[in-house]
């Protein structure tokens, strides 16, 4: 049995390099053979062998929505992918605190929203709350931070106030409604806003939420982006990593 | 039917008891209060419609024109009343001159600078017109009620738990085709969401919309628009199709008069939602509330209260009693509208984490609790999403595990999990699977509630009693302190809101001694329900 | 709202031309983001964009599975499609009795079984037993059908013997097991006997099973194929129109 | 415990009393007779393995040189044993001997022709000898019994129901990979299939095996190297990993030897699936079914019986008693082998068709029936399989319904259902994704059990008792004709096949006067059972 070269891998069903891809989509089509066909076609017209429908559904309204797998040739080069990942060493909460009290020597100050229209407060909960999530408290528990959970539906302008009023070290944006890409244009204002000010270079700017990734992140001017799963720990500690390696303490 | 849960009906009757109080506190309160909602509300049923020249929807226009300057405590009818009279122009006519500054309704003949009749007979004829606004008003409402029921004559319906979905596309024309999909799919009611904001603005947008995220704007073009496509397909399958959307917000009574008059079935009305989800002042949106459920009452919408909501920022095993205990409030709340139980859509919801071990025993006695309690309620079920994750394939059978206690425990309306969750609104064939997966079990346990029986001693049953007795315990706290008290407490939904907090305070107003609203007394007539002051 | 371009045709989930497509797919390679990114890039590769993996899970053994939504922009013109199809008309029981006593003048023969090693019997019974298949009567209840059911695991030349032994005008060849396409080899082989013996020019040969279609079976030189959910009236209307039409009564 | 279901104990008894005198019997007809695989495996416990020049197994090869002589109806033992002590060679060098053409066993002296004795001396002497091998092939089963012991011990094991998952790529290291995968993701079984036509052929195929179709050949090296993967991963794990493969077919005996030599824990070895399910004789199966089972109890190994195939053919609610029946059957004709009940993994299965109006409940009440009737037996329960479709979305819910019934009822084995079951033999993720769902919904509704009870005349408790009335009568009925016309009358499975048509008749040779076979004896006396002829 081969085993796995990893300059070319390949999907894996039940045999090595088989390749095998299952999908699902729709078409505005009507219901029928053609309609059949034409998801097969549509599939190996993406590169795939062997395309078969194993169901079929009429939605109605001249639509169909089709269950295939097929069988993919293309490979990906596994030993050419490098991420860009938060780098910093991830700490405890103790180490934190810590770590603050020695190489920062005051308190830090965080503000956190969940900006624009979005009122979904329970992942910037998750990282503030006293309270905290899955079992880590949230930064309002940390001796050495002060933590303003501004709440969620805030303004970027707002932000930008409260960041100038509260002299923040670092501000925390969380967005989870993200259809039609509607966080892009939120996440930049604030952005925008902040060099307007010339703000943005003084702080430590971080985006989270179920949709969020650091490249991503990094691409909206962000310095650092998490996503699904992020406990305090990690977030504190880069905040206070951060404030030490660009000297902003 | 005695209870499979042994549940102690004295226990339900404190509750019941405790929560009047609560409620009539609340009542007391707001009864002699009104919003700058209700006054647009009051103008959009005597038939005002459009927006002014910056879109500025003219029931706003002519409730601000007359706000702005102190005019409205003793309400907007008498000084809009006294325009159409004395201009002689139409009600529409009267508020696009408002918009348009050829009108001045606080200085023309009839009436005072702060509303107030100028003398009685002027009022006399004001009221006599007011009265058949309010009449005419009650007629459109009443003829559509009229209609629904025909239809439901002609058509039938789906049997219980009510398929419900939702559409969320944020375009109108694209929430139609899917909306239609849905319903030769299976689907007994669409609910269409709003967009993100909406319920933070103080007006209805106007016209057909396209440009929603997380939802389409609610207006009235678009309910028409969608009730028309509902209509027809209804027709094709030989099922009528219910439409909801949704009245909580800055605009509650507004939007229900809207659903009113477009024929809309189920609106999703609870003041306490705005208060704990979307920041809105409790005062502003408790009086809104009272009204619009006045509304819905005579409409005969049926409507879903948000209790459901409280387990996605609080926990499902800790925090089920709250969900019961605001269940039995809403339900005060809601009959001191004017509203039946066999219009209550009270919410509840299947929030318990998937890892819980006999978390599914759980689900299954809370949710029949439920159902034993508001025996003639048509509950709202709503499934996972709080524990809902990218595995779609997971998620598609917490779905069905949900759908199953939906039947099991004889829920009136089951808003369907969509495996997708966790990721985006509904996709076309996301709602397909959904009601797929709902239809086989609904109809391959259609029984089983009859058939089973718990065991006494059992932790089923143990856990019911044990809801209903903390929710009992909260509900006498409650008595105490009131129900502002108890949200700034953060007892419902671990969040607290402060009474003059939030949005919308500025748009409450106390009302005059000479406050006139004849559709708000024509609908307490209608609704027998006791006058405010 | 743009109406549906059938020329230009592409998935659809909640707006048109929105290209949404659900996939999934294994990767042998260890779970982690650099896995998440090789997956995110293997759709990529296929030609998708905004390629997002909502979920993943450690297979063990060095494996990573992914579920993952994407928008293809690829299209497909829904009018150029042709599909072969059987094009004989369906008749019902009593017109297709009626139609072989009318223009073939005597009993038609017909032999079925599962072959190979493939012991799927339920597909070819539905066909042809007497009692027949949601709610339609098989083969055997027609009078103007002589049909012999000669069960499961048949191996190819015992089906050639049998069809000179019984005279069978037409075969039909049930194939339910089709790992590793075995039922390709199996199918092919009939025929090439039939040849072999002079026979297949003098019979109607038919296969059928879930995973065949009649494009299938048209390409391994069968005269039709029928897949999933098939009836007994189409499969005799077939045979009675083409033994007419072939001139083989 | 009392029956949930108020099953009737005294038509329970009737049950067992008809099925036991079918039984006796079948152990009747079967008592006097052996079979060419019976005489291979007692070779192969004698430790005869490998192929010769053609890849013809050795055991073959032996067992056909004596056999086309007609010297092997007083069993094989005689005249190999006589050639072990005539040439001084070991067990595996007079196989291939015998295979090289270089020794004629039936030729050498000691022996007769006909496999008799030569005389009283030889006969000791041989008889000596093959006691001892027959020992020492115990001793091997018994050592890898007592090494499954340990493990048991010192890892642990899942609770039950225990997650049973298949692989079946076709090649013994894609099904290593696939099953290591699997235990990891929470299996406590893997089952290798054998490839499509492996139960017909008349030999056990040897060494490792990468070709297969719809499964993997059943070799004795393909076991090994399974056995050692997952004693590695149970390691790593810390729970004992059960392995499964497949003794119904030609080679029953042989391949149950080969599962008690390599520690194999479950096997599928049930004479009436191959009769009707593979057209093998049934003379022939059972025969190697009684001491292929013989083999399997005293190895400890569960056996698992394929009554569930009979609801592919037939329909699920008219043939439930079928299963029923058969399942009586089966555990008495598992005694007559000496199989305690708690190896005997009778099959049953959830296989209604989905759209049938309270088939959920129709499912439950057979599974709880089967529970309380083999009370102390680890029931294999099988999934939906027949009405399957190629949607995967609601396949993975159909066997989510199953798994709930499977936690409710206490089965002992879940075989666990992959959506893609109308489409393809599993992949690696089919498994992670059907293992992830049984774990949730068992894990979710643990005591559910414990909680319900049925109403005593309610749709469920009717069936269960509809379906046990049935199942009386059909083996009252059978009494009277005995298995074979039984079997030929297609009361099972809606299959018809004939006591002598059928794969395999010519393997079966009545026993001549001086038959022997010690290990056969050396089983009864450890298993306390009686004796043949
Ligand atoms: C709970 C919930 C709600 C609650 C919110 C209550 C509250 N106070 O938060 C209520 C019921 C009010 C609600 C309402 C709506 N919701 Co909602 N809701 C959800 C739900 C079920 C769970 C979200 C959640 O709480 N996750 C748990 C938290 C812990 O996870 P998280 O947010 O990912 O956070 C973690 C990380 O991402 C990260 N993180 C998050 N933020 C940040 C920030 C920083 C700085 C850092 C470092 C890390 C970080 O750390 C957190 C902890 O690990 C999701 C579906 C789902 N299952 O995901 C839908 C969902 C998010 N909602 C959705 C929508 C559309 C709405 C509405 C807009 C619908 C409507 N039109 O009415 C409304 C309106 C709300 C609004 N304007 O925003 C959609 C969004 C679709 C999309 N992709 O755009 C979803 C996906 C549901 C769906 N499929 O339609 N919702
Ligand atoms: C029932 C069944 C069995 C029964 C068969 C009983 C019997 N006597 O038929 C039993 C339990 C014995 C069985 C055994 C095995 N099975 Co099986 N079985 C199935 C199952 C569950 C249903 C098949 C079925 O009966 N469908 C219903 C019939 C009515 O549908 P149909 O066959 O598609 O037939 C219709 C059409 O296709 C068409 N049609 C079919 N044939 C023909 C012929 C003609 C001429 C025409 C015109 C039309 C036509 O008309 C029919 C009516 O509409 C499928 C899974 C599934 N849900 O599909 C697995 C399945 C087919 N089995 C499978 C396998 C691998 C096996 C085994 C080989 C496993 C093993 N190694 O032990 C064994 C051995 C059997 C063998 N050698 O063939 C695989 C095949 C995988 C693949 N794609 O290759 C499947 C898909 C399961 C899986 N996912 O692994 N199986
Ligand atoms: C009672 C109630 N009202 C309104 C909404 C939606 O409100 P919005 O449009 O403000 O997001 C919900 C959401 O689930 C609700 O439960
Ligand atoms: C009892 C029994 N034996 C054997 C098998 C498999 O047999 P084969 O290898 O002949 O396909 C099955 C299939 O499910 C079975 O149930």
């Amino acid at each position: 049995m081969a085993t796995v070269d990893l300059t070319r891998v390949r999907p894996y069903g039940d045999t090595f390099d088989d390749g095998v891809v299952q999908l699902s989509f729709s078409l505005p089509v009507p219901y029928g053979e053609e309609a059949r066909e034409a998801a097969r076609q549509y599939v190996a017209g993406l590169g795939m062998m062997e395309a078969a429908v194993v169901d079929m559904k009429d939605l109605g309204e001249d639509m169909t929505f089709f269950v295939l797998y097929a069988k993919a040739v293309h490979t990906v080069d596994f030993t050419a992918i490098k991420v860009p990942k938060v780098e910093s060493p991830v700490m405890d909460f103790y180490e934190i605190n810590d770590f603050i009290r020695e190489h920062i020597g005051r308190k830090i100050i965080v503000i956190g929203a969940c900006t624009g229209t979005d009122a979904h407060t329970v992942g910037i909960d998750a990282i503030m709350n006293m309270k905290g999530y899955a079992g880590e408290y949230g930064l309002e528990r940390y001796p050495e931070i002060d933590a303003y959970n501004l709440g969620s539906q805030v303004q970027n302008d707002e932000m930008v106030r409260k960041a100038i009023e509260l002299r923040a070290d670092a501000i925390l944006v969380s967005q989870v409604v993200t259809q039609k890409d509607v966080h892009i244009p939120n996440l930049g204002e604030l952005v925008d806003l902040l060099e307007a000010e010339g703000l943005r270079r003084r702080m430590v700017l971080i985006c989270g939420g179920p949709r969020i990734h650091h490249e991503l992140a990094l691409e909206l001017g962000y310095d650092a982006g998490f996503g699904p799963g992020t406990l305090a720990p990690e977030v504190a500690s880069y905040v206070a990593h951060e404030i030490v390696r660009r000297g902003l303490a | 039917m005695t209870s499979q849960l042994y549940l102690d009906e004295h226990q339900i009757r404190r509750a019941r008891a405790a929560a009047a109080a609560i409620a009539d506190d609340v009542v007391t309160f707001i009864s002699d209060k009104t919003t700058i909602a209700i006054e647009r509300t009051v103008l959009r049923l005597y038939g005002l419609d459009g927006v002014d020249a910056d879109y500025v929807p003219l029931p706003n226009v002519v409730v601000d024109h007359v706000h702005e300057r102190g005019g409205l405590a003793n309400g907007i009818t008498r000084p809009f009343v006294n325009g159409l009279l004395q201009t002689g122009q139409s009600v529409q006519g009267l508020g696009e001159a408002v918009a348009a500054g050829q009108v001045d309704l606080l200085t023309l003949p009839g009436i005072r600078a702060d509303g107030e009749p100028a003398d009685d007979d002027a009022e006399a004829a004001i009221q006599v017109r007011a009265r058949s606004l309010a009449t005419a008003a009650l007629e459109r409402m009443r003829a559509n009620r009229r209609r629904r029921d025909e239809y439901l004559t002609q058509l039938g319906e789906g049997p219980q738990p009510y398929v419900y979905v939702i559409v969320a596309t944020g375009n109108i024309y694209e929430d139609v085709i899917q909306a239609r999909a849905a319903a030769r799919q299976g689907a007994d009611i669409i609910a269409v969401i709003r967009s993100t904001g909406q319920s933070l603005i103080d007006y209805v947008p106007f016209g057909a919309t396209t440009e929603g995220f997380g939802g389409t704007y609610a207006t009235q073009e678009n309910f028409r628009i969608m009730r028309a496509a509902l209509d027809e397909v209804g027709a094709e399958v030989g099922r009528y199709i219910r439409l909801c959307n949704y009245c909580s917000g800055l605009c509650m009574p507004e939007i229900a008069a809207m659903g009113a008059l477009e024929r809309l079935d189920v609106m999703l009305n609870d003041a306490l939602y705005g208060i704990l989800f979307r920041d809105i002042n409790m005062q502003r949106t408790l009086i809104d509330q009272h009204f619009s459920r006045m509304i819905n009452a005579f409409a005969g919408v049926i409507i879903n209260t948000g209790e459901d909501n409280y387990l996605t920022t609080a926990d499902a095993v800790e925090a089920a009693h709250t969900v019961l205990a605001s269940q039995f409030v809403n339900e005060q709340l809601a009959l001191r509208s004017g509203l039946p139980a066999g219009q209550m859509g009270l919410g509840h919801a299947f929030e318990m984490n998937p890892d819980l071990e006999d978390g599914f025993l759980l689900e299954w006695a809370q949710a029949l609790m439920a159902r034993e309690i508001f025996a003639d309620a048509p509950l709202k079920y709503m499934p996972p999403t709080k524990h809902m994750t990218g595995n779609i394939f997971r998620g598609h059978i917490q779905d069905a595990m949900f759908n199953l206690i939906g039947v099991a425990t004889g829920q009136g309306i089951q808003l369907l999990g969509m495996m997708t969750e966790a990721i985006h609104t509904p996709l076309i064939h996301d709602r397909q699977l959904a009601i797929e997966s709902a239809r086989y079990i609904f109809h391959n346990a259609r029984h089983l509630r009859e058939e089973i029986q718990f065991a006494p001693e059992g932790r089923m049953v143990r856990r019911a009693q044990e809801v209903l007795g903390q929710a009992v315990e909260l509900l006498d706290q409650m008595v105490g302190k009131g129900l502002f008290a108890t949200l700034s407490e953060g007892l419902f939904a671990d969040v607290r809101r402060s009474p003059t907090g939030g949005k919308g305070l500025r748009g409450v107003l106390e009302r005059g001694p000479r406050y006139l609203n004849p559709v708000e007394e024509a609908l307490r007539r209608e609704l027998a329900i006791g006058g405010s002051r």
